[in-house]
């Protein structure tokens, strides 16, 4: 093996060499440059792979002494895995700084470049504490060199700050040195690291090693003293920036892993201030992050809490599934993960000379008709954020668990916090980039026209977005080197992913959704067209969905493997509808159909967070398709992922109380905890994710937003994923909570509120899809009610309207989405009197809301007799009446709905709308055929779902028959049917006998006091239908929630104003910041002293 | 004795460097205040290299090996220092170097005409 | 089975045709009983048959539409299924109707079976004036059915079933035993809903006949009015038996003639409890009534509930 | 109780439209004298009035094109009675069951008020008021009739369902009465829509109106009121009559 | 002004925070383990007089190194500064504000020799006497300093210093990997006879590296000042 030195000598042999070099041409030389780095890169991956798993480090002593006479150099596995990824991300680099528009890197830029290299590998490898002084300022000074390349003139006070800073950084590391050697009289770092409990136990020692840690945190550049490093990210070119957080920063916390452990052996307050300076570096900059209006700023930003993170995980012991027992794996991965993403975000914004991060100013949707580049920056962002298959997510997930473990609670919030802000910054930049041109990114209601008017413009829905996606922003070609250096770092993210995946121990059905969408990502590739997709994604679902679930008992996981797939397999048939080609559609609906199966046959807490944040992201991507979903899309990841933070803390807590947690395999009740916090964190987790009245700000729009085939599946299928994780939690929530209230008597009112309260917003609705919407937070929040009951009954209940929602509202949206395609418009009073035009689509939706609405003899009523038995027998009276009115509310919507659409008066521009496509309607009439069947014969649903909950519950009904008694009543849909048809019959026969010669005359064939209506337009009464109990309800239909949140976003916004004031650009300051950060050090030190 | 002179003298020397860097709105100056810092420092560690009565760690006429381990100064900081100060010396070269780009730039070699980026 | 089913499609029959006549002779007196009030001669008491005669005998009839066509038929059916699935006539076979499919949860469902036909028959005229009208009656309904819906919630917790006849049956043994004294509350709630439920004033606004030409129904004529006119009596007749089977210990005795004679009187009187309610007081807007309702009455009915828990 | 001078107009067999002044034998054409204010001609289309189409549809050829898709274009159709006992069961029930259109076309409207009092009490007749045309079937001309309300009183005849009655109320109606030379009064009423009986007087009292109901219930049990038959007979020639005074026609030739 | 109080505040605070650890330190009289078995191993082993020398070139050669790439990075990062700047391009010639005065053209024109003779001198004698590679370099580059000002050196040839820089540098680095190969590691100055203790020809490669090390600074050093002289602020 390559000596460890030689490393060093040759990268600086080359720098010094490279003018030389340069006399073969510029060209020339940047190849050899690159060839070089790609030797490097092979070196120090060779190490890799002969290290790993052997325990062994690689270790060069210079001059022919060994350590403690001369300086050692070391190798580790972990140091060679370091080395390799900075070594690429180097390359890659290189590649994009000599290879692109404008400012092409050359002469003494490619030295500097190899020196800041070297400085990386000389921080990583050396073991000597004055020699990693030496190569922290090789390091900084190739950097500041470097700014100088930047066109933005404000570079040199950055670089100037950064000098300030760097100054005193070294200043406090040479105290900090001379202190240590003074105790110690070594520098070896083995030496001193042996020497520490004893020599550097003092308070002398201790004081001279803080100024150490100091100097070494301030590398790093901690909040809330690194307002200098910001300003150099957004003065620097984008190319530094990459440099900067990839390869400097990735080998600045080498030192911070030197040093840990002679930190720890000297004094127990090194620890805990360590994990102090971590949280505080973590959680302060992703707050000061969010109002960023320069994106290069906001990914410093990004960068320095990243690090911050870093830190934390160094001290905290790993706990968890993926990397437990390998020491340093979460803080390493956590690092690469973060040098990979963010460069390559740089890089992107290089490529796109976008500086904009979308807040205020100018919002170019520059991602958009560049798929490729869309593809890249996602992976970026997605990786940084730490979801999942990403390499962060696992070093996240173990960090976490090992926060819960060691009771460190405090910092377990700082974490989420810091997580879900970084989540509202990144995914904020990355929609309003992928947004549609038209999109101003500000619709999360319905929108109607000022004056009333027809207006298409407006009116133009989902239906059309995939027409003018390519109109997008006018794309601008990408530089050559951006491209391959772009590829090199999604490549290396990728299989990075995928080893992570693999060493995760996750089980099959995760790897098949990402398998399922990988495979349709390259079916778009291929260019294949829409609807040869559907077609091989519905039956690649059914085989995969009957294979399945053949054979296997009925139990709560299969029965909802075949809600998800069967639901999703008939919705995939409207795509049939849609001609030409819409990239990754396809690929997303199976992705998220799949993460739902993989949800239900997750056997850990780990592969349900995993299956639920691969929904969320699948089905974030979806709604994001949206022509103008891009701030609904924000509301729906900040809080699906705020849904998932939760999830993770409550994983945490119930894990850290009871390592086996999650293990049970019962196949109810999978995720009980018995820690009453982690129970209400999942509750809270799992409300959010079903729109609870509250947490419900992110439903309607992001449902009715998104493209409305999207809008049916999310509303039909994704929406029960709430409802499987409820029960897999469900022992969770009987446990008394307080003064012997149980959490699920809080989500039994809860649910019912939610059902009151989404039925009451749907009545005000204009547009057809927040009606819908709205309908569905209703249904849901029946749901949750039925679940909290807590007995036979009601978890009966609650699945049965499960899958009745899931075919009425599946036929529903359907339908409104033939519609919408036809009519153009999705404002209902633009709409009137298309039963003639669309009979098909008035039957399906007639069915649909009388199995809504609950009205006999539809299978709706099933569910609501199945609802108020379960609810009376457990003397949840209120809720029963609540329950009631809410149901009748429920009616007014629905007949609003129905009537605005397809009654009334026509249109005259829509006397020639035809009716939906076929593919569309088969869908519908697919779930009319069902909805009839188990209308006729319940007990063809009943019976399965008794068969599933009694594993838990007893029955507590009986059948007779076709009737099923309860102990308060009984019901027979049979009969019901049949006395139902008969007393319909009756006098319809009577009516053909005794009516005169009846003429069918037109709608506008109405008396009209003597007068003729002017046009239909003005006579179809639609607009504001329920007017008068809008009047009625008065205040209390103010919307209370959305002010709320509101002020918790400007409350944020304010917090983030604050705390970005606190970097005030005076160089001057920074230092006084600095100064103080040193005095704050030595207060906690001396607190725990 | 010597030592603690020297340290505490190291000590006044870096708190002066550290006010003239924070009070100073001057460039040039700061940058001198930096300088005197770093020679705060340079100082310290020469100072911990002291032994009493100690001799230069040089083998000369007169001075054996054996003279050299019983009377010769810890050779070590020394040569810390020497590094210490060539990096310093780099430093201020770059911080002056961008000084005259800041001035060329706001036409102020004033600190606070030159904050435009912040928050 | 042949004979089962014909036996009773005529116990259907004949308890159909005693609760049809019996409900429009007691439309026509009530009409006439408030022209005596008014010092009126008034029509004669049957003048609902002549009136349903001549709907019918309209030569012509204009139809909007096959929703418009069959509105008509949805209620009339909803008047019909509301009361074949309310036991009549408590311990009567023939008056027991089809209450084994379903509890009071199906026959207040049902209910809104008729309701939907109708507004979905009156949507399809394009009047808007019939639109405006369904609005009203809808909103209308889910405000007097929240005080309802607590008030039989409060009966189920009472008696701890959902069962018409089984409910009925805890009301047997002297009036003492009636729900209207052992459950006063929900008494009081469920009748104040039943205002409501039966369009009377002040709760007429959904066919305020001069403002929006008597809503939903504005378009319908001939044979449609006529059916509407049919179920108004069924209909009319079904609620109030509902009612008197809730609180007011529905009809039993072992002579089936006297049984229908209690019948006849309960629910006259509480049809005269409607028209005198309806002959004091003048009209309420919607949002008044949607207002009243959800005030006092739910507060009782809250309270008849929150009763039942403790 | 004062006695109403009533004037009946009997009917007719199909064919012989009462004492109407002009027989058209060609529906297509339609010249003839002049009733009402007698001003301008016959509006036409290609030199024609065209009122059905050859298909036998309604030309709704005043109407702008783009409205004609929103109105019925089925022409109005004769029905006959039923025979003998029935259609006297259903006679009797029409008359024991008249409700009236609600709709004051002249003054008279204000003797019709009176009748829901309780001195009146047409209740007791089986008479009552309707708020929609549909479900009327009396229509009560309140009085003289101008070319403005006239057009109202032929849609809202036109939208009551057969069999449909019409009530002349005062002199106006029968003659024009004092505004007999006005130029904006329709003198006469039954060349327009066909009437059923006249009430004399100007006003006459409700007494006279009750009179007249109680006539129109008598003529009706007698089979005698098939205005709406004649109406459908003589279509084209009532519709020429209109459209001679009603200029500005902006509704389907019939008012479905 | 509240900043600069803040600032007097904070400086005392610190001081007072951190002073009884600079007080506390006293003399001593031994020295660390480790400096002993440098006092009592370094001559034999390495056969230079100059132990502070010993440990810089050849114990801390791996600081050295990177002591000179610092400088190497610090000259490039400054000539990369001022590139942008400036009238190398534009072919403007630096505005000469004031001619040379007499007493320093004279000056120099006897000092010159004498610096760059003592500059190689401090350089070669570095594993003897006090001094070394830096120390040597830095009085050279002030001897070009010296000449510029005195105008004997008007411009100077980035060629020349561009190669002296490079062949020095890379030399430097040459003879590490030789220590690595020929002897017992990287910068082992023992390829080359340690020779006796006290002679110029003694400690091995330790003069030749220290050599090196002062023509790199010193054409480094010249490189750095030329750049400042000569650009002067256009923008």
């Amino acid at each position: 093996m390559v000596s460890p030195v030689v490393l060093i000598a040759a990268s600086l042999g080359f720098a010094f060499l490279y003018p030389l070099v340069e006399r073969l041409g510029e060209r020339a030389a940047t190849r050899i440059a690159l060839l070089v780095l790609a030797a490097f890169a092979g070196t120090t991956a060779g190490w890799t792979v002969s290290l790993i798993g052997s325990g062994v480090a690689l270790t060069a002593d210079t001059a022919g002494f060994v350590a403690p006479l001369s300086i050692q150099l070391q190798v580790t596995a972990v140091d060679a895995l370091a080395m390799t990824v900075v070594t690429l991300l180097a390359l890659a680099a290189l590649v994009q700084l000599t290879e692109r528009a404008t400012d092409r890197w050359h002469g003494k830029q490619v030295v500097l470049f190899f020196v800041l290299l070297l400085g990386s590998y000389g921080l990583i490898m050396t073991r000597d504490l004055f020699n990693v002084f030496v190569f922290m300022e090789i390091s900084g000074i190739s950097v500041f060199g470097l700014l100088s390349t930047s066109r933005d003139g404000r570079v040199f006070e950055a670089g100037f700050k950064y000098m300030v800073a760097s100054g005193l950084a070294s200043v406090f590391f040479l105290i900090g040195t001379a202190f240590v050697y003074r105790s110690v009289g070594s520098l070896s770092i083995a030496d001193i690291t042996a020497a520490a409990p004893v020599a550097l136990a003092s308070p002398v020692g201790v004081m001279g090693l803080l100024f150490l840690v100091t100097g070494i945190l301030i590398e790093l550049k901690p909040a809330p003293a690194n307002g200098w490093a910001i300003d150099t990210y957004q003065a620097a070119d984008p190319g530094i920036g990459a440099l900067l957080s990839a390869v400097n920063a990735t080998a600045m916390v080498f030192v911070l892993v030197r040093v840990m452990p002679i930190l720890a052996g000297a004094s127990p307050v090194f620890v805990p201030l360590v994990l102090i300076a971590g949280a505080g570096a973590f959680l302060i900059p992703q707050a000061q992050a969010l109002l960023q209006e320069s994106f290069k700023r906001m990914l410093g930003y990004s960068s320095v809490a990243q690090i911050g993170l870093v830190v934390l995980a160094i001290v905290i012991p790993a706990a968890g599934v993926p990397f437990a027992g390998v020491a340093l794996a979460v803080p390493l991965v956590l690092l690469l993960n973060h040098a990979v993403a963010k460069a390559t975000l740089f890089w992107i914004a290089d490529a796109t000379g976008d500086d904009a991060s979308g807040f205020g100013g100018s919002l170019p949707a520059s991602l958009r008709g560049r798929p490729a580049l869309l593809v890249v920056a996602a992976i970026a962002v997605l990786a940084l954020l730490g979801l999942p298959p990403f390499p962060g997510f696992w070093a996240k997930w173990s960090l976490v668990m090992g926060l819960a473990a060691g009771g460190h609670i405090g910092l377990l919030v700082v974490v989420l916090l810091g997580s879900l802000l970084e989540v509202v910054y990144l995914g904020r930049w990355l929609i309003m980039r992928m947004r549609h041109v038209d999109d101003d990114a500000t619709v999360v209601s319905q929108r109607i026209p000022a004056d009333f008017a027809e207006s298409r413009a407006d009116a133009v829905s989902g239906a059309a977005s995939g027409a003018s996606d390519a109109s997008g922003a006018a794309a601008g070609a990408i530089p050559v080197g951006a491209t391959v250096s772009l590829g090199l770092a999604t490549l290396l993210m990728a299989g990075a992913s995928v080893a992570a995946l693999l060493g995760s121990g996750v089980g099959m059905p995760v790897l098949i959704v990402l398998i399922g969408v990988a495979a349709f990502a390259v079916l778009d590739v291929l260019r294949i067209p829409l609807r040869l997709q559907a077609i091989v994604a519905i039956a690649g679902l059914s085989w995969w969905g009957v294979s399945a679930v053949s054979g296997a008992a009925l139990t709560l996981q299969s029965g909802f493997v075949l809600l998800f797939v069967g639901g999703a397999v008939v919705q995939l048939v409207a795509l049939l509808a849609r001609p030409g080609r819409r990239a990754g559609l396809v690929a997303l609906i199976v992705g998220m159909v799949l993460s739902l199966a993989a949800l239900t046959a997750a056997t850990s807490p780990l592969e349900v967070f995993v299956a639920w944040e691969l929904m969320t992201l699948t089905s974030f991507f979806l709604v994001v398709r949206g022509r103008f979903a891009a701030a609904a899309s924000v509301r729906y990841l900040t809080f699906s992922l705020a849904s998932a933070l939760l999830m993770l803390a409550a994983f945490s807590l119930a894990t850290a109380a009871n390592p086996a947690f999650g293990t049970g395999g019962g196949v109810i009740g999978t995720l009980t905890t018995s820690v009453p916090w982690a129970a209400v964190l999942l509750a809270l987790s799992v409300l959010i994710k079903l729109g609870a009245i509250g947490l419900h700000i992110w439903l309607p729009s992001s449902y009715a937003e998104a493209e409305d085939e999207v809008s049916s599946l999310a509303s039909s299928v994704l929406s029960k994923a709430g409802i499987l994780l409820l029960f897999l939690g469900a022992g969770s929530f009987a446990a008394p909570l307080f003064a012997g209230v149980a959490l699920n008597q809080v989500l039994g009112w809860i649910g019912v509120i939610t059902a009151l309260a989404g039925g009451m917003m749907a009545l005000f609705q204009e547009d057809i899809k927040y009606t819908l919407a709205y309908s569905s937070m209703s249904q849901l929040g029946y749901m949750v009610l039925a679940f909290a009951l807590m007995s036979h009954l009601g978890w009966v209940t609650a699945l049965y309207l499960a899958v009745n929602h899931l075919l009425f509202k599946g036929m529903l949206f359907l339908a409104v989405a033939g519609i919408v395609m036809r009519t153009g418009t999705r404002l209902m009073y633009q709409m009137g009197g298309l039963i003639k035009r669309m009979p098909f689509s008035f039957v399906s939706v007639l069915v649909g809301i009388i199995a809504v609405s609950g009205v006999p003899p539809l299978a709706g009523f099933g569910g609501k007799w199945l609802l108020y038995t379960a609810l009376i027998e457990q003397g949840w009276y209120l809720q029963a009446a609540l329950a009631l009115f809410s149901s009748g509310i429920a009616f007014l919507y629905l007949f609003r709905l129905i009537h605005s659409m397809f009654l009334g008066q026509r249109k005259t521009h829509h006397d020639t709308v035809t009716e939906a496509p076929a593919a569309v309607l088969i869908p519908q009439f697919v779930f009319l055929v069902i909805i009839i069947a188990i209308s006729m014969f319940p007990n063809l649903l009943i019976k399965p779902l008794q068969t599933i909950v009694e594993p838990a519950f007893a029955s507590s009904v009986r059948w007779e028959g076709y009737t099923v008694i309860s102990s308060l009543g009984y019901w027979n849909g049979n009969a019901v049917m049949y006395v139902v048809i008969g007393v319909f019959l009756a006098p319809l026969l009577w009516l053909l006998a005794v009516k005169g010669r009846t003429y069918r005359v037109e709608q506008f064939n109405i008396v009209f006091a003597a007068e003729r209506p002017h046009t239909p337009q003005s006579t179809h009464y639609a607009y504001n239908f329920y007017g008068h109990y809008q009047k009625a309800f008065g205040r209390l239909l103010d919307p209370w929630v959305e002010r709320f949140w509101s002020g918790v976003s400007a409350t944020a916004g304010t917090v983030s104003q604050t705390l970005r004031a606190w970097n005030t650009g005076n160089p001057q300051t920074y230092a006084l910041q600095i100064l103080l950060y040193l005095f704050l050090t030595y207060l906690v030190a001396r607190g725990g002293l | 004795m010597m030592t603690q002179i020297l340290t505490v003298l190291a000590f006044l020397l870096m708190a002066l460097g550290v006010w003239g860097l924070m009070s100073r709105r001057h460039l040039i100056r700061i940058i001198i205040g930096f300088s005197l810092l770093d020679t705060g420092v340079h100082l310290l560690l020469v100072a911990f290299g002291y032994r009493s009565g100690g001799t230069a760690p040089i083998l000369s006429d007169g001075i054996g090996v054996s003279g050299l381990v019983s009377g010769a100064v810890d050779p070590i900081p020394s040569a810390l220092v020497l590094t210490a100060i060539v990096i310093g010396l780099a430093v201020t070269a770059l911080m002056l170097s961008f000084a005259v780009r800041m001035y060329a730039r706001t036409r102020s070699i004033y600190i606070d005409k030159n904050k435009e980026l912040k928050w | 089975m042949t004979q089962m089913i014909l036996t009773k499609a005529l116990y259907t029959v004949i308890s159909l045709a005693v609760i049809t006549n019996y409900a429009l002779i007691l439309i026509g007196t009530m009409a006439r009983i408030r022209a005596k009030v008014q010092g009126r001669v008034g029509q004669p008491f049957y003048q609902p048959y002549i009136d349903i005669v001549k709907s019918n005998a309209k030569r012509t009839s204009i139809s909007h539409g096959v929703m418009f066509f069959l509105g008509p038929v949805f209620r009339l059916a909803g008047g019909l299924g509301t009361y074949l699935f309310i036991p009549a006539i408590f311990g009567s076979v023939i008056f027991s109707n089809f209450s084994f499919s379903g509890d009071l949860l199906l026959m207040m469902y049902f209910i809104f079976f008729g309701q939907l036909g109708m507004a979905l028959g009156a949507g399809e005229s394009g009047h808007p004036h019939s639109a405006i009208g369904v609005a009203r009656g809808l909103a209308q309904m889910t405000a007097f059915e929240l005080p309802f819906v607590l008030s039989v919630v409060a009966l189920a917790a009472q008696y701890g079933t959902l069962s018409i006849t089984e409910i009925v049956a805890a009301q047997q043994g002297g009036f003492t035993h009636w729900a209207a004294f052992t459950n006063p509350l929900a008494m009081i709630a469920g009748m104040i809903a039943f205002l409501g439920m039966s369009g009377a004033n002040p709760f007429s606004v959904v066919v305020a006949p001069q403002e929006i030409p008597i809503g939903p129904p504005t378009e319908m004529q001939s044979s449609f009015l006529g059916m509407l006119q049919t179920n108004r009596a069924i209909f009319n007749g079904a609620k109030m038996v509902l009612f008197m089977n809730l609180f007011w210990g529905g009809a039993a005795h072992e002579n089936l003639l006297v049984a229908i004679l209690i019948m006849v009187v309960k629910t006259f009187l509480i049809y005269l409890y409607v028209t005198i309610v309806g002959a004091s007081f003048p009209r309420f807007k919607t949002e008044q009534s949607i207002r009243f309702f959800l005030g006092v009455p739910t507060v009782i009915g809250i309270a008849a509930v929150v009763l039942q828990m403790v | 109780m004062a006695t109403a001078d009533t004037q009946t107009r009997r009917y007719q067999e199909p064919g012989a439209p009462g004492n109407a002044a002009v027989v058209n034998p060609d529906p297509r054409t339609v010249t003839g004298p002049a009733g009402g204010t007698g001003q301008g001609d016959v509006q036409t289309v290609d030199g024609q009035l065209r009122i059905l189409t050859e298909e036998l549809k309604l030309a709704n050829a005043d109407l702008r094109s783009e409205d004609r898709g929103n109105f019925c274009d089925h022409p109005p159709e004769v029905i006959k009675p039923f025979r003998a006992f029935w259609e006297n069961f259903l006679n009797w029930a029409r008359s024991e069951s008249l409700w009236i259109l609600g709709f004051g076309t002249g003054c008279g409207a204000i003797e019709l008020r009176p009748l829901m009092t309780s001195r009146f009490d047409m209740y007791q007749y089986g008479i009552q008021g309707r708020p929609t045309p549909r479900q009327s079937s009396v229509f009560v001309i309140g009085g003289y009739a101008s070319v403005k309300t006239m057009k109202r009183i032929v849609r809202s005849y036109e939208q009551m369902q057969g069999p449909k009655f019409v009530l002349g109320l005062g002199s106006c109606t029968i003659n024009g009465g004092m505004y007999w030379d006005s130029y904006n009064t329709v003198n006469r009423l039954d060349h327009y829509i066909p009437v059923d009986v006249y009430i004399a007087g100007c006003m006459p009292r409700p007494e006279a109106l009750l009179a007249g109901f109680v006539k129109l219930k008598e003529m009706i049990k007698r089979g005698e009121c098939e205005g709406a038959n004649r109406y459908a007979e003589n279509f084209e020639w009532y519709k020429a009559n209109q459209k001679r005074i009603i200029k500005n026609w902006d509704m389907p030739d019939y008012n479905w | 002004m509240f900043k600069r109080l803040f600032s007097l505040v904070l400086v005392v605070a610190l001081a007072a925070a951190f002073f009884p650890l600079f007080a506390t330190i006293g003399d001593r009289g031994d020295v660390s383990p480790l400096a002993e078995s440098y006092l009592a191993d370094a001559p034999d082993a390495l056969g230079s007089a100059n132990l502070v020398t010993s440990v810089i070139v050849t114990y801390r050669g791996l600081d050295t190194l990177g002591e000179v790439t610092v400088l190497f990075a610090a000259s490039a990062g400054v000539s990369l500064v001022f590139s942008r700047l400036g009238s190398s391009s534009d072919g403007r010639r630096p505005v000469q504000n004031h001619a040379p005065s007499e007493l320093v053209v004279t000056g120099a024109g006897l000092l010159l020799p004498l610096i760059f003779v003592f500059g190689v001198f401090i350089f070669v004698h570095g594993h003897l006497t006090p001094g070394g590679g830096f120390q040597g370099g830095v009085v050279i580059a002030s001897g070009v300093l010296l000449a510029l000002l005195a105008g004997t050196l008007t411009e100077l040839s980035h060629g020349m210093l561009s190669v002296l820089e490079m062949l020095s540098g890379a030399g430097y680095v040459a003879v590490g990997l030789l220590g690595l190969w020929l002897a017992g590691g990287f910068l082992d100055p023992r390829f080359l006879p340690t020779g006796e203790i006290g002679s110029l020809f003694s400690g091995g490669a330790i003069p030749v590296i220290y050599s090196l090390v002062g023509i790199k600074v010193g054409a480094e050093l010249s490189g750095v000042i030329d750049a400042m002289r000569r650009r002067r602020v256009v923008e």
